[in-house]
């Protein structure tokens, strides 16, 4: 029994949220400095994580197996492939610039109520988050996997609805109701998907009699345990709707703008950086190991639903008024994107779809994280109230310029090797559907072009005339994630490498090949 | 019948006493119940004889000692393995000891022990010319508003009864769910819901509710327990005999030893189906099944609101417990007659409560209904007809009425000048005045909405599994519904308390003594330990899931 | 040897890097930094071409791997530079005029406070066209594309404080993604193809697989070909690109980055030759270019504006010349490099003039400035001969090889290809001696009137802050401005005649992009005898035009031809009501049913379930009596359901 | 006479007692008409006791009286109270609580 690496790594953020919620109202700093170094050691183990994870070795790594719920047939089964090991590494890298960059996000108003300690909670709730989505990255036993997909939603719920931006564009009281009406959106679209899954969950324990996902593909693979195509189909579809809702794909996307545009930024960034992911992630590992027949019956309806979200959610960023949510749009846009990639079922869209996940949260970290240092400054989310701010503020405009360069994925910056991963995958299977997508690309440059024109360019608002540049705690937030989107632009092959043998097992479990070229002398 | 036959009636009737053998009584095995009666008892010889200023320190005294030994009781039974290779019948056949009359009297015992901390609160209310008051009237026999309340509250009397009036409640639960024939079901049924109707009626503020809270109660439970009574008579003209074995060997068609005076005159279905429903019917009134449940919403809030603690918890566990006897042990012959019939119940059951819920502006209303849903997730597992089925049950009693007790019990602690402020438009902004009991109150919230990492989930999950594995999918699909449509009442709540604006007339948050502390504390306790390591509860519940015939 | 080419990348990119991060400290010497980067790398180019010389013509193809980009299963992209005559030639283009232009910024962007930025951004120019003209395939090329089309974006929208400028920034940068579309698309079509989108096995193999696929392939090239290099119908960026400081204009929308497209075509030279529709496609494009690009530069008044036109038409017959095979890729490649020359130059020149007057573009607002400024006056001149093809002159050489090659198509499409070439010739004549004569001959049109007029916003923040809106006083540009366009007129004069004396040129590229002798039908030298007759007619009805007569000073009306011209022959129009507008109300509309229906359906069911919350609610009447009521139903309903279960 | 008889009997009283439960509204005719069902399923105990020929159903009438009895106690005590609280017996008044 060797040291438990992965249940350490979701158990250190566990222990700085209760140190960091034990902290006294008083000594505030205290708890940000404390949160802060135990994302950081978070971040430490996770790389712990990545380095003795061996790509060539056997599919899941690290693994842990504890007896749990004898009578549920659950397991506490930790387990870690490429795929989950990327997107641990993305969680812990991303949370401590979170931290630093909602520093002052939750500085209670009234000082003085000795009881409410609103910075202590907040930080404390993020880095619960953290643990949870760790786990749940980790869990190869469904029903655990299940427990925190589910709990994570509830100190989610606190952080959108508990902690609104400052910055709201229609006052103070319809602000809270605002807040709390996208926080409850948020929750009940979450939930609803998770009941749903729960009626899944018990029908796949009632056919396959534990949750052990590694028994059950390996039952499902030699044919030992035979599940009605019907049965089959049903279970796939309320997993995967739970992951849609979380994903969000179209039509289901709605809770997104609300979510991300009452919370502060960094809470935005860890919903669609962090949270989303796990849905994403749990349709390549559950949906596709569980149930391959399925996921291929259900891939045309899929993949359509995909692009719309893409080109939907790129058409309505263009539309959008207020800078985050038109984050959010182009949030939903990509994560059509990753969908696509995921149903392409070829490894160039697999690969695309998880390294996608990964690009796109540093991308979307350093645009919303910069979004909200300008919108901080300002006090509104409204762009129209902004213009100019590139002469004022240069460094702002340039890493909100490049954060929004990464948005459309420019090549050269991490973003661009992904989604042309993805288009490719889906191209070699589905090429008009890879066609249609390619058109994503030129909304993308327009959404983000309008935003920076009309926020950073044209004569001087008088409102943002005085606004100060980038302070030293913002640079240090945005700048090395700009040293990641060029680092992994040039060169994704590391994460790639990783990556790519659990791609491999995936699509062998789903029984896909991939598409040969018409020329194979060219090879 | 000819005349002769009945005047042999008469005559082996008149035989020589000598000839009835003294009934054989296993004091051991029936003593948890015994205690808390012989307690009850002298909780009444105390209200007459102890002076009135220590009246409520030995009434408290005794009632805790009672409980706790009851279910120290209970624990040796079980020990003794009464509850598993042990099990049997005791008392002439009148109480069955086995392992879910024994796991339901344990939750019911702790449940009541929670409960008499509430009771016996006597913090959160401002003292009355110097004499700490509990929930309770003065004295429940004065009109309210009138002279001599004034003068009871002035002389600080204090309704001591309530105490004797929990034992006995909590006598007749214990046997309740223990009964193994008809007539001490229905006498359990009784013992336990009269002293209920008049806890109901003492509360100390609010009188008028609490007045027609008891009559609505009283009314409508006389009314239930008339069916159920006449169902019973029905099943013994069907059967020639009360006790549960005989009843449900007829129904099987597998009677050992058949009187040739019987042979004729029962094994009419008629008789066993109507009386069936009605007996049922009753049992599902207890546990407020929709369309038996609409008292539930007004006694719950006019009650006191610790009784209605006790109520929403332990009334539920004993009914159930009742009802899996019933049906597994008298009619698992016509499974097939009343499965569909309890499929219907349970839909509407939960889809109702839910649905009503969700329109609710006062807190113990609001809980009423989520309770009544609740209702409707355990009857899927009655359904289930499994061993599994009996056990998720039992697991989910005992989550349950653990969040109950001490969801109630925050209830009374959130007060402003008329009392308990349970319109919930005064518990706004409640996460910012005092963050704690909003705390505490959002994961009793988060338990009932089955959120996992708390009971309300395991129980929910395990219920749910029990009935998917009976082959009840839709019901499964259908809870999964309603439960969704329920979490968003509860999350309102949530809303309301973290995320508005506290209001500047808002209430205040009463400082509990340790009693109310101690019932909260072990909720909180309960809630999270099944919700996060449930294997060992599990073990138990099923261990405990066979009844004996 | 191979391991210098990296570094022709790397210095402009380090350069870019330094003065981008570097921040203000670098202000006071940032821009020599850049000039002096950009000077290096072709210092580096020149000494490989020196090495390529050195060898065989046959093994003149150097490739540098740097390491694997993107591995993931069949798809392996690699960091690979591919060094050949074609590549070559780019990089001394591009690395040569760029740092002449790099040397000119110097002094035409004295007083701009941002200059350092400027210069990083133009070695970032520098760094991503040369990725994309050395890239060993189609994928880092596409880097490459993109690159030069951000820096493109950074430039024009230098001066971002300008609305106009923005937008035209962002326009460029859209119209450009629309063509990049093309080329990613090409891109997939290659590896579903061929498995790979290398250019050694892709264009080895274009004989394995169907016309059709290669022609699919062909055209997506062609797209992303129109988009750089403004190409009908995605023409319509260049004029507005002009926004830009004129040292871009020069560099990046004349002399390099806007003739990517035509490098595209002849790389892709191999899947082109067998695919005759995309060719035929290609020819078409060029030759409408070429004459749209004419008819608008002469219409056009802002002297940048026209330039931008007659580049376009320019490059309109570099797209002809490409798509002409084989007969004409080599001549395709040596207009583009005299063009780089002779445009740069022209460009220049017009910045020189523009420095002079205040950063006025109008040229009713100039003329007879060529006493004021001999030097712009002498080498923009000689650019303007070397354009319009007088003979001698590079533009002369290069420009008749297309036309005899158009020609030599063969068919009626030979003599519509050859037409729509002369046809040009002449307008390509009549615009340039049009700004020739408004510009530098005629009265003092600028005298006694304050410029620019306040309606419209100055071009340079620097001419604000020297509040110079007095009567302007031309005045010749400093040495440092000079000398580039001194430099870049003896190219113009005499780059064409040193490429084909002896066709030193077609015998260096022919390896690459392999050639052809044309046959036209008719003589070689009758061609060029109309060509001649052309340029005559051309200039001549310029010189009655603008000549004799004194140029108006407010533009008349015009006829529909020039009206519509003015306007880029309502191109923007048709785009503004059909791309922008219908965009518009197609988000207004999608907003809107995103928060009706979409958000709508939920809302409802959420509304439904509280309504019906409601009404269910009111049963609960408080009357005991009702509620013994539905008990007693329920029992009735209980056993009359337990009865009738039995009955069933 | 065929006991039978009695047990029409007794589910017509029963059935007469729940009609009055359901239709009168003073307080202490309901409790009386919910006595007079009580007294049916005595009535059924004892017929069927007659039927079968064992002792059973009677003992349980007796049971059923006690029980009775004490249901008149707590219901009277109720009643009153909150007779003497609202100055009128009838259970439609007692309508504080609803929805």
């Amino acid at each position: 029994m060797s040291f438990p690496l992965l249940t350490a790594t979701a158990a250190l953020p566990a222990v700085g949220a209760i140190a960091t919620a034990a902290v006294p109202a008083a000594r505030r700093t205290a708890a940000k400095w404390l949160a802060l170094l135990f994302s950081l050691a978070t971040l430490a183990l996770a790389v712990t994580v990545a380095i003795r994870f061996d790509p060539g070795g056997a599919r899941y790594q690290l693994t842990e197996s504890h007896a749990w719920i004898k009578d549920f047939g659950v397991r506490y089964e930790l387990g870690v492939d490429g795929i989950a090991v990327a997107l641990i590494a993305l969680t812990a890298v991303l949370i401590p610039f979170i931290v630093l960059a909602g520093w002052h996000d939750a500085d209670p108003l009234e000082t003085g109520n000795r009881r409410w300690r609103p910075t202590q909670g907040f930080f404390a709730l993020i880095l619960a988050v953290e643990a949870m989505v760790i786990l749940s990255f980790e869990a190869t036993d469904v029903f655990l996997f299940y427990i925190f997909f589910e709990a994570m939603l509830i100190p989610m719920y606190f952080l959108i609805g508990g902690f609104g931006d400052r910055a709201h564009a229609h006052g103070e009281e319809t602000a809270s109701t605002q807040r709390s009406y996208a926080a409850v959106k948020f929750l009940l679209y979450n939930l609803v998907g998770g009941l749903i899954m729960l009626a899944a969950v018990i029908g796949l324990y009632v056919v396959a009699g534990n949750f052990s996902l590694q028994e059950i593909a390996q039952a499902r693979a030699d044919g030992s345990l035979h599940m009605a195509t019907g049965t089959e189909r049903w279970l796939f579809l309320g997993f995967f709707f739970a992951f849609a809702v979380k994903a969000p794909l179209w039509p289901l996307h709605t809770w997104l703008p609300n979510a991300m545009g009452e919370a502060t930024a960094p809470v935005a960034v860890l919903i669609t950086a962090v949270v989303d992911k796990v849905g994403t992630f749990a349709m390549l590992r559950f949906c596709l190991q569980l149930f391959p027949g399925a996921s291929k019956w259900a891939t045309p309806v899929i993949l359509v639903l995909a692009l719309i979200s893409i080109l939907y959610g790129a058409l309505l960023a263009v539309g959008q008024r207020d800078i985050k949510r038109l984050v959010a749009y182009a949030s939903i846009s990509h994560f059509g994107f990753i969908i696509m990639g995921i149903f392409a079922m070829t490894s160039q869209g697999q690969s695309g779809a998880t390294l996608y996940m990964v690009n796109h949260g540093i991308s979307t970290a350093a645009l919303m994280l910069v979004a909200g240092f300008l919108i901080s400054r300002r006090g509104s989310r409204l762009i129209a109230d902004y213009g100019g701010v590139q002469k004022v503020a240069p460094v702002l405009a340039g890493t909100f310029l490049i954060g929004g360069l990464a948005t459309l994925s420019l090549p050269g910056l991490a973003p661009f090797v992904s989604e042309f991963l993805v288009l490719v995958g889906t191209f070699t299977r589905h090429p008009a559907i890879g066609v249609v997508a390619t058109f994503g690309i030129v909304l993308a440059a327009l959404y983000t072009l309008v935003l920076y024109q009309r926020t950073m360019t044209g004569p001087v608002k008088p409102e943002v005339a005085a606004m100060p540049d980038l302070r030293v705690r913002e640079v240090a937030v945005v700048a090395p994630l700009i040293v990641l989107l060029v680092f992994l632009g040039v060169y994704p092959k590391p994460v790639a490498d990783i990556v790519n043998p659990a791609v491999q097992q995936t699509l062998s479990d789903v029984h896909k090949k991939d598409p040969r070229p018409e020329v194979e002398a060219a090879k | 019948m000819s005349a002769t036959a009945v005047h042999s009636l008469w005559t082996t009737a008149a035989d020589p006493i000598s000839k009835i053998d003294a009934p054989k009584i296993e004091y051991g095995q029936l003593s948890p119940t015994l205690i808390v009666i012989g307690a009850a008892l002298v909780g009444v010889l105390i209200e007459a004889f102890v002076p009135r200023r220590f009246r409520y320190y030995t009434q408290v005294f005794v009632s805790f000692v009672a409980l706790a030994a009851a279910f120290a009781a209970v624990v040796a039974l079980a020990a003794d393995g009464y509850g598993t290779t042990r099990a049997r019948i005791a008392a002439m056949g009148a109480i069955a000891v086995d392992g879910p009359a024994l796991f339901l009297q344990g939750t019911i015992l702790l449940g009541a022990l929670a409960a008499l901390f509430t009771f016996a609160e006597r913090r959160l209310d401002p003292a009355a010319h110097g004499n700490r008051v509990d929930s309770f009237a003065a004295q429940a026999a004065s009109v309210p508003g009138s002279d001599s309340e004034k003068a009871a509250v002035r002389a600080g009397f204090t309704t001591t009864e309530v105490f004797p009036l929990l034992l006995f409640a909590v006598g007749g639960m214990l046997v309740f769910p223990s009964a193994n024939d008809l007539l001490t079901l229905f006498v359990a049924l009784e013992v336990f819901s009269l002293p209920l109707y008049l806890l109901c009626a003492l509360a100390r503020r609010k009188r008028l509710m609490s007045q027609e809270a008891a009559v609505k109660y009283f009314l409508l439970g006389a009314f239930a327990s008339a069916f159920t009574l006449f169902g019973i008579a029905l099943l013994y003209g069907y059967a020639g005999s009360v006790s549960y074995g005989t009843i449900a060997q007829v129904v099987d068609g597998t009677v050992t030893d058949i009187d040739p005076a019987l042979a004729n005159t029962m094994g009419n279905d008629a008789l066993l189906l109507i009386g069936a429903a009605m007996l049922v019917m009753g049992l599902l009134f207890k546990v407020a099944a929709v369309p038996f449940h609409m008292w539930t919403p007004d006694v719950y809030q006019g009650a006191p609101t610790p009784v209605t603690g006790f109520m929403a918890a332990a009334t539920k566990v004993a009914a159930f417990g009742a009802l899996l006897r019933v049906l597994y042990v008298v009619l698992p012959g016509m499974r097939w007659d009343w499965r569909p019939v309890m499929w219907a119940v349970a839909i509407v059951t939960m889809l109702g409560g839910a649905i009503v819920a969700i329109t609710q502006t006062d807190i113990k209303r609001l809980l009423a209904y989520s309770s009544i849903a609740h209702a409707g997730f355990i009857l899927a597992g009655v359904i289930a007809t499994t061993p599994s089925g009996v056990s998720s049950v039992l697991f989910y009693l005992a989550a349950y009425s653990f969040v109950t007790i001490g969801a109630f019990a925050v209830v009374t602690l959130v007060r402003d000048a008329g009392g308990e402020a349970t319109h919930l438009s005064k518990w706004a902004g409640l996460g910012r005045r005092s963050p704690l009991v909003a705390a505490v109150f959002a994961v009793f919230l988060l338990a009932f909405a089955g959120i996992p990492l708390t009971s309300g989930f395991a129980g929910k999950f395990a219920v749910f599994k029990a009935a998917a594995e009976g082959g009840a999918v839709p019901l499964v699909v259908i809870g999964v519904i309603s439960s969704a449509v329920a979490a968003f009442f509860y999350i309102r709540v949530i809303v309301l308390m973290f995320f508005s604006e506290p209001r500047p007339e808002g209430p205040t948050v009463a400082v509990p003594s340790p009693l109310t502390m101690a019932a909260i504390g072990i909720g909180v306790a309960v809630t999270l330990v099944l919700g996060v390591a449930p294997q060992y509860f599990l073990d138990l519940a099923s261990q405990a899931g066979v009844f004996v015939r | 040897m191979e391991n210098l080419i990296a570094l022709l990348i790397a210095a402009p990119l380090l350069g870019a890097a330094v003065l981008l991060v570097g921040g203000r400290r670098l202000d006071a010497v940032g821009h020599w930094i850049g000039t002096l980067l950009a000077a290096a790398s072709f210092v580096v180019g020149l000494v490989l071409f020196a090495g390529l010389l050195g060898r065989g013509t046959e093994d003149r193809t150097l490739t540098q791997h740097l390491f694997s980009w993107i591995p993931v299963a069949g798809f392996q992209a690699d960091v690979t530079f591919r060094l050949d005559q074609l590549s070559m030639t780019f990089v001394l283009l591009i690395t040569g005029v760029g740092s002449l232009i790099h040397l000119y910024s110097v002094g035409y962007m004295e007083h701009d406070e941002r200059r350092r930025r400027f210069f990083g951004y133009l070695n970032l120019f520098l760094a991503a066209m040369l990725l994309l003209v050395l890239a060993d395939n189609y994928l880092l090329l596409y880097v490459g594309w993109e690159g030069v089309g951000l820096a493109s974006y950074l430039l024009i929208g230098f001066w971002q404080h300008k609305p106009s400028a923005a937008t035209a920034a962002k326009k460029a940068f859209l119209v450009n993604r629309v063509g990049d579309m093309g080329l990613s698309i090409a891109i997939m079509l290659m590896f579903t193809t061929f498995g790979t989108f290398a250019f050694g096995p892709v264009l080895g193999h274009v004989g394995d697989t169907s016309e059709g696929r290669l022609t699919a392939i062909g055209l997506m090239l062609l797209l992303a070909a129109c988009g750089k290099s403004a190409q009908v119908p995605l023409q319509s960026w260049l004029g507005d690109a002009m926004e830009g400081p004129t040292p871009v204009s020069a560099l990046i929308h004349a002399a390099t980055m806007v003739t990517a497209g035509v490098y595209l075509i002849v790389r892709s030279g191999a899947l082109f030759n067998a695919a005759p529709d995309a060719q035929l496609a290609v020819t078409v494009v060029g030759a409408v270019t070429l004459l749209f690009g004419a008819i608008v530069g002469c219409a056009k008044d802002d002297i940048k504006k026209a330039l931008a036109g007659s580049t376009m038409s320019q490059i309109g017959y570099m797209v002809l010349a490409a798509g002409l095979g084989p007969v004409g890729y080599v001549f395709a490649i040596m207009h583009l490099v005299t063009h780089g020359f002779f445009k740069a130059g022209l460009f220049l020149g017009a910045g020189s003039v523009m420095h002079a007057m205040n950063d006025e573009v109008d040229m009713r607002k100039y003329g007879g400035l060529r006493k004021y400024m001999p030097v712009t006056f002498v080498t923009f001149g000689l650019g303007y001969l070397a354009i319009i093809g007088f003979p001698g002159l590079s533009g002369f050489f290069s420009k008749d090889k297309i036309i005899e090659a158009a020609f030599a198509k063969g068919g009626t499409e030979g003599w519509i290809l050859g037409g729509a070439a002369l046809l040009g010739a002449a307008i390509t004549a009549f615009y340039m001696t049009r700004v020739m004569l408004m510009t530098f001959f005629g009265e003092e049109r600028w005298r006694n009137r304050p410029t620019p007029s306040p309606a419209e916003p100055s071009v340079e923040p620097a001419a604000e802050e020297r509040g110079e809106h007095a009567e302007p006083h031309p005045h010749e540009s400093p040495k440092v401005m000079t000398i580039p366009m001194i430099v870049l007129a003896v190219g113009s004069v005499f780059g064409g005649a040193f490429f084909s004396l002896g066709d030193r040129f077609l015998h260096w590229l022919e390896p690459v992009t392999g050639h052809q002798e044309g046959h036209p039908p008719v003589s070689a030298w009758t061609v060029t005898a109309a060509t001649l007759v052309c340029l005559v007619l051309g200039a001549g009805l310029a010189w009655a035009q603008y000549g004799r007569r004194p140029v108006p000073a407010v533009a008349p009306r015009g006829s529909l031809l020039t009206r519509a011209a003015r306007r880029d022959l309502l191109q923007d129009d048709f785009n503004h009501v059909v791309l922008v507008r219908g965009g518009e109300h197609l988000t207004r509309t999608l907003v809107y049913l995103d928060h009706s229906l979409v958000d709508g359906v939920v809302n409802g069911t959420a509304a439904s379930v509280g309504g019906l919350s409601g009404r269910l609610r009111r049963l609960q009447n408080g009357f005991a009596r009702s509620y013994a009521v539905s008990m007693f139903g329920g029992a009735a309903v209980l056993v009359a359901a337990t009865l009738l279960m039995r009955a069933v | 006479m065929n006991p039978v008889n009695y047990l029409y009997l007794a589910a017509l009283l029963f059935t007469i007692g729940a009609t009055g439960v359901l239709v009168r509204r003073n307080a202490i005719v309901v409790f009386m008409c919910i006595e007079l069902m009580l007294n049916a399923c005595n009535l059924a105990f004892v017929a069927f006791s007659r039927m079968h020929g064992n002792l059973d159903g009677q003992i349980i009438a007796f049971f059923t009286m006690v029980v009775a009895a004490a249901e008149v106690v707590v219901g009277l005590a109720i009643i009153v109270s909150l007779f003497r609280t609202r100055h009128s017996a009838s259970v439609d008044d007692a309508s504080l609580m609803k929805l």
